[in-house]
């Protein structure tokens, strides 16, 4: 989660250097969905995301390196520049891709689980999204499938009540709740509270053995909280889609400060500890910004357009 | 060899590709049915299992992603649509998914998989079940696109197109399904790129699509009878576009006419004309002509319908006059008439 | 009732003339939805339907002699000629349209009760569509829309197994009802007899007040069985996709002879009485023939792409 | 007459229609977002109110079929994407519903609905949100298509798609959206159908959509100073379009080269050319020439984008070709670099 948060910031920072030459969503706040789910799924599962598949990736084990020298346009980026920060893959690690149109990889991450049903694969698919993905009929073709074929994947949807600058009340009726939608496909689905990692980690455990066990798919809601501009570096409150007041509460919330508050509490970890991890993830980062600032400049326009006569 | 129907073709492709890899999978509405796809899947469901050929949820778009998502995981799916015109609802993820999925992940990843396409046409197809879109296709980068008009190159392109490492629209043509041709039996490529010269002529060329291309071969014929040798393209492919191919028959006759059951604003006989038209090398005796589908969707009722598709009659009246030859119009030119809505005498409808 | 089944075995029995030369889906065996949603409804009332829309046409009022002429392609027919039997309009009763690419007409129909709603219209509109419609992501965003908006419009699915000649275990989840997907969206909805004309009456009935009275949608599945081919006139039983047994036992269940047998029991309707009916609609369908016949060729084949200059 | 920016005469064109007609309705993704929908719909939340400048739910193809359905009770709803690629989903209601929704019943019925659909360009916007498919529209019958290049065409025209009977696809591309430029005050229309002559001349006809008509002008410019004098046509109407207009242009300076920021392989300026091909009045004095994007998926890293678009010294360089002038090419081509990604220096990113 730390991790996940100082590489954002990290982003976020540098973004005003005009290296990172396209659009950034950042997950701050909303980490423990990634960090808890990356905990329960195994290293052999895969992954599919969004437009905000930072944490997604980082959490899945994607090369930290790769992602900002793609955020940089580098050859040696993740995408080899091609794709940017909502193009997203790191198949070494199972992380299959990520796509910035709303809700089109859940039925490839579908898709990535049939293949594995009918070729006898274990494996289980996480298919992240956000809540307004719910809101396109490609989500709802997917869920039926995967659960007319008892697909092993788990529909991991963050509800950060937003999507861009429209609240759920412009989007989706206030008399039934987001998971909801998944139970009217005979899915089994829950409502998590996506702040707390530990919440996070044991229903995401729950439903990768249901899939693994050839239960099918689960879906499950977390609750959870972007606390910066939806794209961008900055914070924008003050621009009127949201208050001040809703932000704070939910930074009170803060699952990082609040996972570490309990650690220490359980004595699981001690502040020098803490001031440990912190330095090596900075300085993994710095490392990170330097491989991928030394990074070379794509050329070949052309290339990869189609694969490589075989 | 054997002479086999376009449909069955199709088949004898799906099979040799089934057999040879395993991971080849059919899927679509009705796939499995029991007329077997207008005969293009009888006797698969027999030979490799309902997991191999199957039927699915009425979900256009969201199958298209599933299938891509299988793809991407080591399986190479075919997945069949009875029209065109129902693959409008995964656009997404055709074009903006499959057709970039290699590119933007810096060729990282590719997605064997094709999309099969019928079109219709006649017997009140209407305008929701006969569209020809192929040119939206041939439009996208990342995507080839082929449309074979004989029941050899049926099944050959379709094996090729199966054992493409990259997402392929095969767009078949309701009206070629009963049409007889010599098959060569076992497992072959057609190459997808290089078009065909189905007949060779020196007066003038013309490049046709899918079924135009019978009637445009009966147009050569007519146009035999008055001495007029015309080379006949079929283009097989329209992406990769065997460009090379007719700008040679352009330059050897020096007279074109583009030939496409399509809407012709931005569509593949524009392509056809620009492509000679910015050829230096190329020098044409007289204007090139397009014979497309008028300005208008396809109407139902059979008698407007028939006057709604060009004939060979009017291919061959559009080349006397591209000759400046006084052929009476009326003679070459097919009456249209209610029986111009279907494919064959012995259909009597429904589609 | 009694006359739908008529029109569509008159048309049945005059398709192997030729003159209709386009695809016609029947809709014998599942009379009882159209005929007892058209009573629960108000004359003023909007409705939409798809491929298999006879019926509802017929029911709304739609005018007969053109229904036939449109079949035949002539200039008098409803769509003059343009549209042929996937392609049903008569505004002057409310019926909007019908169109064959399945579930398109959902979102249309959910338009037309958002634009009353917009602009104060007391009415309500009407969807007709088949189970596998529900398979369309489209549907979905429309419930999800109308739910938001608590729109005046009723989802009348009828659910007869299945689309063309796939059963319902290839393309939807058997441990769930259609009709639990609507539930979903928080859409009141529930699951009655299709062959029973009181059911669908009362169900529909109560539909049409909670949506009039500002109650927002409501989901109805009606069961129901088609007895002919998916498209044509024949009877296609023996093909293998469904048993003749499965056919006999909803055969049995004929919504026409269970209604006929109750008024005559109830003292509502005498065996003369019934013959005069069937003369009566016998002769008007005769002369709707007639009148389709006698119907000019469309000509202009370029007319109506765009409307005329205003 | 006021000097607005492309943005604020979209949003006038807005205000004029509503007020005018109570029947107007904007609806789209962010459309009352608090920054004004990229500045196209400031201030018409507080002047309509809620119910008039709406939000929807991210289900594109379900709410296009929904305007449609008020379009066809009474609304004259108005659709905005944020970006072309997103219509992809929404192909069905666009191209088999609302296109065919005259013609389909007879002309019972007609659908006056403004799809809007921005393209974007540059800073990492990428394979899937700059993508340029404006062919495809043009390609269908029943459509209407529009791409103002001009704050007042952005006006006129919004006001003329709004009040057209029929479905219009009205493309504003993200780059135009600063450029300032003299606005009539008030209700006026630019009638959809014919061309502007952007800058007359009669070397050379530079036919341009949409953005690329500034690069044109600039290029007109550059090749002024060498004494050329270059006709540009801002085709401003994909359909229909006035093949008469580009004709006329042709005759005159007997050089065509067409300009679009789209794909090449039947796109529209495959059409351009082929409608002055097959023109038998018009007689070219050297082969046309089309200047579309590279045939590949646009790229994220900004030193590929910056090679990715042609530029006005691409156009420049093409025609000094085209005249057999040894113009030193690097000296008129601009050279790519980071620096050509975004629309104005004041720009810094993210869109
Ligand atoms: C099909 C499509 N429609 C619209 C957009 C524009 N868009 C980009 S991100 C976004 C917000 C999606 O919200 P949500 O799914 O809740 O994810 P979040 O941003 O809240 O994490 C939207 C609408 C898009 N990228 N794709
Ligand atoms: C989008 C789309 N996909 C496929 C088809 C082909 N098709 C025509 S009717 C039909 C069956 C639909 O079944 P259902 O909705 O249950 O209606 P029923 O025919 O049973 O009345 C299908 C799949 C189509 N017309 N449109
Ligand atoms: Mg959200
Ligand atoms: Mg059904």
């Amino acid at each position: 989660m730390l991790r996940i948060r100082l590489v954002e910031e990290a982003i976020a920072e540098a973004y005003p250097l005009q290296e990172m030459r396209c659009p950034v969503h950042l997950s701050i706040g909303q980490e423990a969905v990634a960090a808890g789910t990356a905990a329960a799924f195994a290293p052999g599962d895969l992954a599919m995301s969004g437009h905000r598949s930072h944490a997604h990736y980082l959490a899945k084990g994607g090369d930290l390196r790769a992602l900002l020298a793609e955020l940089m346009g580098r050859e040696n980026g993740c995408c080899r520049g091609r794709g940017g920060s909502m193009h997203l893959i790191d198949q070494s690690v199972g992380f299959i891709g990520a796509v910035p149109i709303v809700g089109s990889t859940i039925p490839i991450a579908v898709g990535l689980a049939f293949a594995d049903k009918l070729k006898g694969i274990q494996r289980v698919t996480a298919a992240f999204f956000g809540e307004a993905a719910t809101e396109e009929g490609v989500f709802h073709e997917s869920a039926n499938f995967a659960s007319l074929h008892r697909l092993p994947v788990v529909f991991v949807c963050e509800n950060n009540l937003y999507s861009v600058y429209s609240p759920m009340s412009v989007r989706q009726p206030s008399h039934r709740e987001v998971f909801q939608q998944a139970q009217g496909h005979g899915i089994p689905a829950e409502q998590v509270d996506g702040n707390d990692p530990e919440a996070v980690f044991l229903s995401a455990k729950k439903a990768r053995s249901r899939a693994a066990s050839g239960g099918g798919p689960t879906f499950i809601e977390y609750k959870t909280y972007r606390w910066r501009e939806h794209c961008g570096p900055a914070f924008d409150n003050h621009i009127g889609y949201r208050t001040e007041g809703e932000f704070e509460a939910w930074k009170k919330r803060d699952p990082i400060e609040l996972y570490k508050q309990k650690m220490i509490f359980q004595g699981h970890l001690s502040s020098i500890d803490k001031e440990e991890i912190r330095e090596r993830i900075s300085l993994e980062i710095l490392e990170a910004l330097k491989f991928a600032r030394a990074g070379g400049i794509p050329r070949g326009l052309h290339d990869f357009v189609y694969a490589p006569k075989s | 060899m054997s002479d086999l129907t376009y449909a069955e073709a199709i088949r004898d492709g799906y099979r040799e590709a089934m057999q040879k890899d395993p991971s080849v999978l059919l899927i679509g509405l009705g796939v499995p049915d029991p007329k077997g796809f207008f005969g293009t899947t009888s006797g698969l469901l027999e030979a490799f299992g309902p997991l191999r050929v199957m039927d699915m949820p009425c979900s256009e778009n969201g199958m298209t992603g599933i299938v891509l998502g299988a793809s991407l995981n080591g399986l190479k799916p075919v997945l069949n649509h009875q029209r065109m015109d129902f693959a409008l609802l995964s656009m997404d993820q055709i074009c903006n998914q499959a057709a970039k999925w290699s590119y933007m992940f810096g060729g990282k990843a590719h997605a064997p998989v094709v999309f099969r396409m019928i079109l219709g046409r006649g017997w009140g197809q209407g305008p929701q079940h006969s569209q020809a879109l192929h040119s939206w296709f041939a439009h996208v980068p990342g995507l080839k696109v082929v449309m074979p008009s004989t029941p050899h190159d049926a099944k050959g392109m379709m094996i090729a197109a199966i054992e493409d490492p990259n997402p392929v629209v095969y767009i078949d043509h309701r009206w070629l399904h009963h049409v007889r041709g010599p098959v060569p039996s076992g497992h072959y490529h057609v190459e997808i790129g290089p078009l065909r010269v189905a007949r060779p002529g020196k007066d003038v060329t013309i490049v046709a699509l899918s079924y135009m291309v019978l009637e445009a071969l009966e147009a050569a014929e007519r146009l035999a009878q008055d001495g007029v040798e015309a080379e006949v393209l079929d283009l097989r492919c329209l992406r990769p576009m065997d460009r090379e191919g007719v700008l040679r028959s352009a330059r050897k006759t020096g007279r074109l006419v583009a030939v496409d059951q399509a809407w012709a604003c931005a569509g593949m006989a524009a392509e056809i004309l620009a492509s000679v038209a910015e050829d230096s090398q190329t020098h044409l005796k007289c204007s090139p002509m397009r014979l497309a589908l008028p300005d208008c969707p396809a109407p139902t009722s059979p008698v407007l319908a028939a006057e709604y598709y060009p004939r060979s009659g009017h291919i061959a009246a559009a080349v006397f006059q591209m000759l400046g030859r006084s052929a009476n119009l009326d003679e070459v030119a097919l009456q249209p008439g209610i029986e111009y809505d279907k494919p064959n005498p012995a259909f009597t409808g429904p589609f």
